[in-house]
């Protein structure tokens, strides 16, 4: 039963469409503003015409950063999921780790992209997407901890009345219970994968990836291109972000409690 | 409200109130590279001139040098021909190249003695590395004079080290003949426990190639120069002090190593690389800049040179560095003529050859 | 007390354990590392073991304690902890910008339903934009700002540029916390007649302190990854952004040294989400609703 | 709160054809229809009925925590909005609400600070209506602390802080154990007394319904309505033997009847 | 689901000095103390007490959930963990603790899945068993789109999932409405009556022990002990018209008094 009427709905279609046209305006009039010689940004014509032209190669790099994402995504998920199972499997392993979690948590980890690149290689992607899996593995390793630790006593009581093995247990109640906050954690993850990867591309690496031509196109003067690599960057995001939602409805019936 | 200059400026009409405070924005780190600069503030040239106030910025990449003149945050910038070309062509700012600085490209790819690169057609099917940020025109010229073409080797970001090289992660690592060549030869090699020589080196350098293209150079704003006497006034003043300390760092290239480094040293935080490396660095830039001609002199073969290798480059994205001959107004000689007719009259040599001296490396360059 | 001290221990063995992982893989791993494939395209899932790859963890401490540049310049770890210093203090002026403005957005937005609807998908968004690419953006602004207003100095522009990776948490964290009142205890406080901004200091605020916490936390941690990176891409010199792009050069010959301000990093991360922390000690009073809810 | 001496005869509720449309207008939920109604000073009325027949509803009206869509509200003379402002009725749910991070003594002293009552006043008031709820000993102690009974004590007396003429109750025993509720219910029949306030009461149990009121309000769902009023004499003489005399299970039987809508007894139906 | 024959006259459950102590040996905590008591096959036994008693504790105990510290029990002759791992028992808590990713019929199957019977039969005595509880319409739903009454029922199903001959439930109905309540206890005697299963209810309330039980088993806290057994002598026949007759308000009192630990009357006590 939801008492959604209609004024509502298109509300909050239509917020963030005015909100985004604002924004927009707000480009436009800043991209007249001169700084010096030149403009301060380009203007939205400029960049979506470059956009349109550069459209090719753009996507070609969209790809491999998009990659190097999914990549570090996946491999972050899985290492943070068998980890924070271990966690809570035994606690000496959850202490063991919480320093070192807390470490990784707070250390800008692109920062660690060059001491990478000569650890595993400098023209792979490797790297980078190493970076993308540690950027992923942190809320992933967060929330699930947590949501491995969420079944109730109620529950918990149960399993034991019915005499479920341990193997038991975890399938079908430590680890569904777990899974609204697995989502959670990939949720947030998959825009930092994507942000990470793209940032490290700053840091060396092969010559190719949304962030390389960010870096190249903006320190050429090239700024029209360079923004529409931004562009191209901020749609990947969002396409991870979407995608993870949607795995999360297709996935998870039920939300967190 | 300044000191007035203590030689007057015959290019101005003494209308307007000279400038006392310049600034000039460098491409790199405090280093030899810019040891002209760091000795004419060091050793007085520029008051000698009648600034009070030169502030000399360095950069990390992070600073795009001739964003920053665009911008108006400075007032001259160092950076490379065909950087600066173009951001013109791509943005239509107006900057004019005041004085060559380097005469010769210092551009270098660097690969094992064994790995059998000894000319640009070797790159085909190689992995090449580059800085990329604009540093990577030269290769793309150079391979475009071979018709290679982008796609025909695998471009690898190298980072500040030379380690992608040291590892084999690239076939070809791009260095300057000043800074990363000597990285690699400040380094032990495990298998002798000696430092690598130039014997396990192949070295290309771009100087002998198509692609070659002018690098240091000062930059300053074009309208401003045509709009602002006093401007062109700091110019011409500015131009002299900085040959008098090209000029020092040509004839005493040990004291102006260390001068750097002392500078470098003691700037707040600035982790210089080591004094010897300094040395090494003084060195060869100056075989880059006094190749026998008047300083700062725009050799118009080289200039050429350099339009037909930005014009012909294409990168890994497809895209040109220009494609069209930039305005008239990109250099202009007349500054640095008058500063140089000045200096002669002050008796200042400002042509010449350098005699190298010899620089034996130390590990890390300490 | 004791159970506490247990932590502390299994925490040290974490770290310890991984040192001599490092150690014992370095020891026992191929110089060149583990390559599936051929060497040259193959992929290297172990990483190389030589001293430029892998300098010994005792070799990395030890250089803390050598002179940073060679000569007569200070010990490393001196120049680290003044990195750190410089960091630190811009990162705490981004954390509070970003605290502020995150707070201003909240408020806004719990108020007006359609100033969330139309808000809160720009702000995910925002995130999404690569800090890098808008950075130098912000110090040109700022540099015309210092040239033509007021005086602007670079680290602000790092302030700012950190703010905008500390707002996301605590924007919407504090939304949750200050929506996360029960009815009920809206319709009591509107049974008192009581004003809106009585609500906000009685009601919301406080009950919003739970969710803050983990937000400011976060927010910490974000603006010290924002300052860092921010001062890479603006080129502000004296932080340890800059040392970590600076000392990255001599990663060839002296290998260790770029390890020094990573460990820096760390160290002020864990200083700045610590602090936060202990922020969130002063305010247990305000946290007696987690155990119960 | 309010210094106005309105005569005692005014009615501390009094509603006429009230009427509450829920949601759009192709689909409306008629919570409320024609709900007339007074409850006099000093009354004490229970309000029961099935789940969903309105009674939160109707609570919510008189305390102007919602409008009616037709219809009139007095509440002591006024509108609802202007008893609210005035402070003339205390209200308590079915949790206690309390704030976590307020002592008892701030949580009851919380009404009294939002209008501005002075520190030192708004202390002694507090104390005292912590005594009267026999909470003296706890004063500096947080909800967690507390036993549920207890905090649904203090927010009695939280609702009493203003000496409200008006008592609003949504079943604030709801959440209660039968033994905690029993004797919840014998200290509100005696709080009820002592400050003369009126009260209107939600409950789902009969018995409870019976054993606290002067008259029970029935109603039924869809749309709610008032379906049966039942007087219940016991006066003030209502102690624990109440409980157990024939008179109160007659009583109770009246009002499960009423309830269940047939006077029927309904042995082995299944 | 034990194949072995015993004889019907073994008793259900069987605890003779049993004790549960909690805590460190410095500062213990008596939960249960000295409990010797018999649950015959088929028999109703509720057992009541005030907050703290040790009703769960004693509830845990013969479910095996914890273990006593002194004390024999037996539950069908067995120790209680082989009668938990046989599952002679279903249990049921005051929340129904559905798995929210399940649907009804998932979580009624859920013991049966845990061991192991087909998926075939599973969902037959699933369906069959949401047939009794009167959800055959809602077997494909989920937790959070039942009302509280059909989640309970639900746990109440899946406690009977694997035909026990012993129910053991926690206050079951504690945290519904009195009246959604009273069809649930209804509902439970029906069921009660046609599995033949042995009932071992915790509850607060009063009523409902009567309504429900063959046996009020009271209990009072620190330590918890046993301190009155109370019969109910109506058999089977408790249709609704049991709730108003004399009767059972009778023993309702009788079990009131037992409870207050005093059998006077307490008329304007205060
Ligand atoms: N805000 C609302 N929007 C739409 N419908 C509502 C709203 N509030 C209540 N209703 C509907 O109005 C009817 C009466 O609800 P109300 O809460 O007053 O019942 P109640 O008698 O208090 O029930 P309960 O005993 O369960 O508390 C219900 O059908 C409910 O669904
Ligand atoms: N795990 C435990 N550790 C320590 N003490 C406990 C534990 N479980 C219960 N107790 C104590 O044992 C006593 C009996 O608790 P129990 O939960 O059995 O009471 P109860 O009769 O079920 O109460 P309620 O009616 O509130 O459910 C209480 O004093 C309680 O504090
Ligand atoms: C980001 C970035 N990376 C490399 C260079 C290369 N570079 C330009 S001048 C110079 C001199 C030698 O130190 C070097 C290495 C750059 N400019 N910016
Ligand atoms: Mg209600
Ligand atoms: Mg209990």
């Amino acid at each position: 039963m939801s008492y959604v009427n209609t004024t509502e709905r298109y509300a909050r279609v239509a917020a963030p469409v005015v909100v985004g046209i604002a924004l927009l305006a707000t480009w436009w009039v800043a991209s007249g503003i001169p700084l010096g010689r030149t403009q301060l940004i380009p203007s939205p014509v400029e960049v979506i015409a470059s956009f349109a032209e550069n459209f090719g190669i753009i996507a070609e790099d969209a790809f491999v950063t998009g990659g190097n994402a999914l990549v570090g995504l996946i491999a972050g998920t899985v290492i943070a999921v068998t980890l924070a199972g271990l966690a809570v499997w035994l606690r000496p392993i959850d202490q063991m780790t919480a320093p070192l979690v807390a470490a990784i948590a707070v250390v800008p980890i692109v920062a660690l992209t060059p001491l990478l690149n000569t650890m595993f290689g400098a023209s792979s992607q490797f790297g980078r997407q190493i970076v993308a899996g540690v950027a992923a593995f942190v809320p992933v390793f967060i929330n699930v901890l947590r949501g491995l630790r969420q079944a109730r006593q109620v529950e918990r009581d149960l399993f034991t009345a019915y005499g479920a093995s341990g193997g038991q247990r975890f399938r079908k109640l430590t680890l569904p219970t777990a899974m609204p906050y697995l989502s959670t954690g990939i949720r947030i993850a998959s825009s930092l994968a994507v942000i990470s990867a793209l940032v490290a591309e700053y840091f060396g690496g092969p010559a190719d990836g949304l962030g390389t031509a960010i870096a190249t196109y903006s320190k050429s003067g090239n700024s029209a291109l360079a923004f529409a690599y931004v562009g191209a960057s901020i749609i990947v995001g969002l396409l991870f972000f979407f995608l993870t939602v949607l795995l999360e409805q297709l996935v998870v019936k039920r939300k967190p409690r | 409200s300044g000191t007035t200059p203590d030689t007057s400026s015959d290019s101005a009409s003494g209308d307007f109130e000279p400038i006392t405070d310049i600034s000039l924005q460098l491409q790199w780190l405090p280093q030899a590279q810019f040891a002209g600069y760091y000795v004419a503030q060091e050793m007085g040239y520029f008051e000698e001139e009648g600034f009070d106030n030169v502030e000399i910025i360095p950069s990390g990449g992070d600073i795009v040098p001739q964003d920053a003149l665009a911008a108006g945050d400075v007032d001259f910038a160092i950076a490379w021909v065909p950087k600066v070309l173009g951001t013109i062509e791509s943005s239509g700012v107006e900057l004019t190249d005041i004085a060559q600085v380097y005469q010769l490209s210092g551009t270098t790819q660097v690969s094992w003695a064994d790995s059998g690169i000894t000319s640009v057609a070797d790159f085909e099917d190689k992995r090449i590395g580059s800085w990329g940020f604009g540093n990577e025109w030269e290769i793309f010229a150079a391979m475009a004079a071979d018709d290679l073409d982008a796609s025909s080797v695998s471009v690898t970001t190298q980072d500040f080290s030379m380690n992608a090289l040291l590892d084999g992660d690239v076939d070809a690592a791009q260095a300057m003949t000043y800074n990363e060549l000597a990285m690699v030869l400040e380094t032990v090699n495990p298998d002798t426990g000696e430092l690598y020589t130039m014997d396990d080196l192949d070295v290309i350098s771009y100087e002998d190639t198509e692609g070659a293209m002018l690098q240091d150079a000062i930059w300053a704003d074009t309208e401003r120069l045509a709009d602002d006497p006093a401007y062109a006034d700091a110019s011409v003043r500015f131009l002299k002090a900085i040959i008098k300390g090209w000029v020092y760092a040509r004839d005493n290239p040990e004291d102006a190593a260390s001068l750097v480094w002392d500078v470098a040293s003691n700037a707040e935080l600035a982790y210089p690389v080591g004094p010897t490396h300094q040395l090494w660095q003084m060195n060869e830039v100056n075989k880059l800049i006094w190749d026998g001609g008047t300083f700062g002199e725009i050799d118009s073969d080289s200039w050429d040179k350099t339009i037909a290798g930005a014009l012909a480059a294409v990168n890994q994205d497809d895209q040109h560095l220009i494609t069209t001959d930039p305005p008239e107004s990109v250099y202009s000689t007349e500054y640095l003529d008058e500063a140089i007719a000045a200096l002669q009259d002050e008796g200042v040599t400002v042509d010449g050859t350098y005699t190298p001296i010899d620089v034996t490396l130390t590990e890390g360059g300490k | 007390m004791t159970s506490r001290w247990r932590a502390v221990a299994w925490g040290a063995l974490g770290v310890i354990a991984v040192v001599a992982l490092w150690e014992l893989y370095k020891w026992a791993g191929p110089a060149d590392g583990v390559v599936i494939g051929s060497e040259r395209d193959g992929l290297r899932i172990l990483p190389r073991t030589h001293d430029r790859a892998m300098p010994h963890v005792w070799v990395m401490i030890a250089r803390l304690f050598e002179a940073t540049s060679g000569a007569s310049t200070p010990p490393l770890w001196l120049t680290v902890v003044g990195g750190m210093v410089t960091t630190l203090g811009i990162a705490a002026v981004g954390w509070v910008i970003g605290v502020v403005v995150g707070m201003l957005f909240a408020l806004l937005m719990q108020r007006w339903r359609l100033a969330e609807w139309g808000l809160l998908p720009w702000i995910v968004v925002s995130q999404t934009v690569p800090l890098i690419a808008f950075a130098p953006l912000v110090s040109r602004i700022g540099s015309q700002i210092d040239r033509n207003v007021i005086p602007w100095p670079d680290w602000l522009s790092v302030a700012i540029i950190a703010s905008y990776l500390a707002f996301f948490p605590v924007a919407v964290g504090a939304l949750r916390g200050l929506s996360s009142p029960d009815a009920i205890h809206s319709d009591l406080m509107r049974s008192y007649g009581a004003s809106y901004l009585q609500t906000l200091r009685q009601l919301r605020l406080p009950a919003a302190v739970p969710y803050l916490l983990p937000a400011l936390r976060l927010a910490a941690a974000n603006a010290v990854v924002g300052a860092v990176v921010a001062e890479v891409s603006i080129g502000m010199r004296g932080g340890l952004g800059r040392m970590l792009l600076q000392m990255a050069q001599s990663a060839s010959a002296d290998p260790a040294l770029p390890w020094a301000p990573i460990f820096g990093a760390v160290v002020l991360g864990l200083v700045a989400a610590g602090s936060v922390a202990l922020l969130g000690a002063t305010l247990t009073k305000y946290r007696r609703g987690e155990a119960t809810a | 709160m309010t210094d106005s001496p309105l005569p005692t005869s005014t009615p501390a509720v009094q509603a006429s054809g009230l009427e509450r449309v829920f949601g759009a207008k192709d689909s409306p939920v008629h919570a409320l229809s024609e709900i007339n109604m007074t409850v006099g000073a000093g009354e004490f009325v229970s309000l029961i009925g099935p789940s969903g027949c309105g009674k939160s509803t109707l609570m919510r009206l008189i305390a102007d925590l919602d409008a009616p869509t037709a219809g009139t509200l007095e509440v002591f003379g006024q509108t609802a909005s202007a008893a609210r402002i005035d402070q003339d009725y205390g209200i308590a749910f079915q949790q206690a609400g309390l704030l976590p991070w307020r002592t008892v003594l701030q949580n009851i002293a919380l009404p009294l600070e939002l209008h501005g009552v002075a520190a030192a006043e708004r202390l002694a008031r507090a104390k005292e209506l912590a005594e009267m709820v026999s909470l003296s000993d706890f004063g500096g102690r947080y909800p967690d602390e507390l036993s549920g009974g207890m905090q649904q004590r203090v927010a009695i007396a939280r609702a009493l802080a203003t000496k409200p003429r008006l008592l609003l109750m949504d079943e604030p025993f709801g959440a209660l154990d039968e033994m905690t509720r029993e004797r919840m219910q014998t200290e509100l029949i005696r709080i009820a007394a002592e400050t003369g306030a009126a009260v209107v009461f939600v409950t789902h149990s009969i018995p409870e319904a019976v054993y606290l009121s002067d008259r029970v309000v029935v109603m039924s769902p869809r749309p709610g309505r008032i379906t049966d009023v039942i007087d219940i004499p016991f006066g003030l003489d209502r102690g624990e033997g109440l409980r157990e005399s024939p008179a109160y299970f007659e009583r109770v039987t009246a009002v499960r009847e009423a309830l269940h809508g047939a006077p029927t007894a309904r042995a082995n139906e299944r």
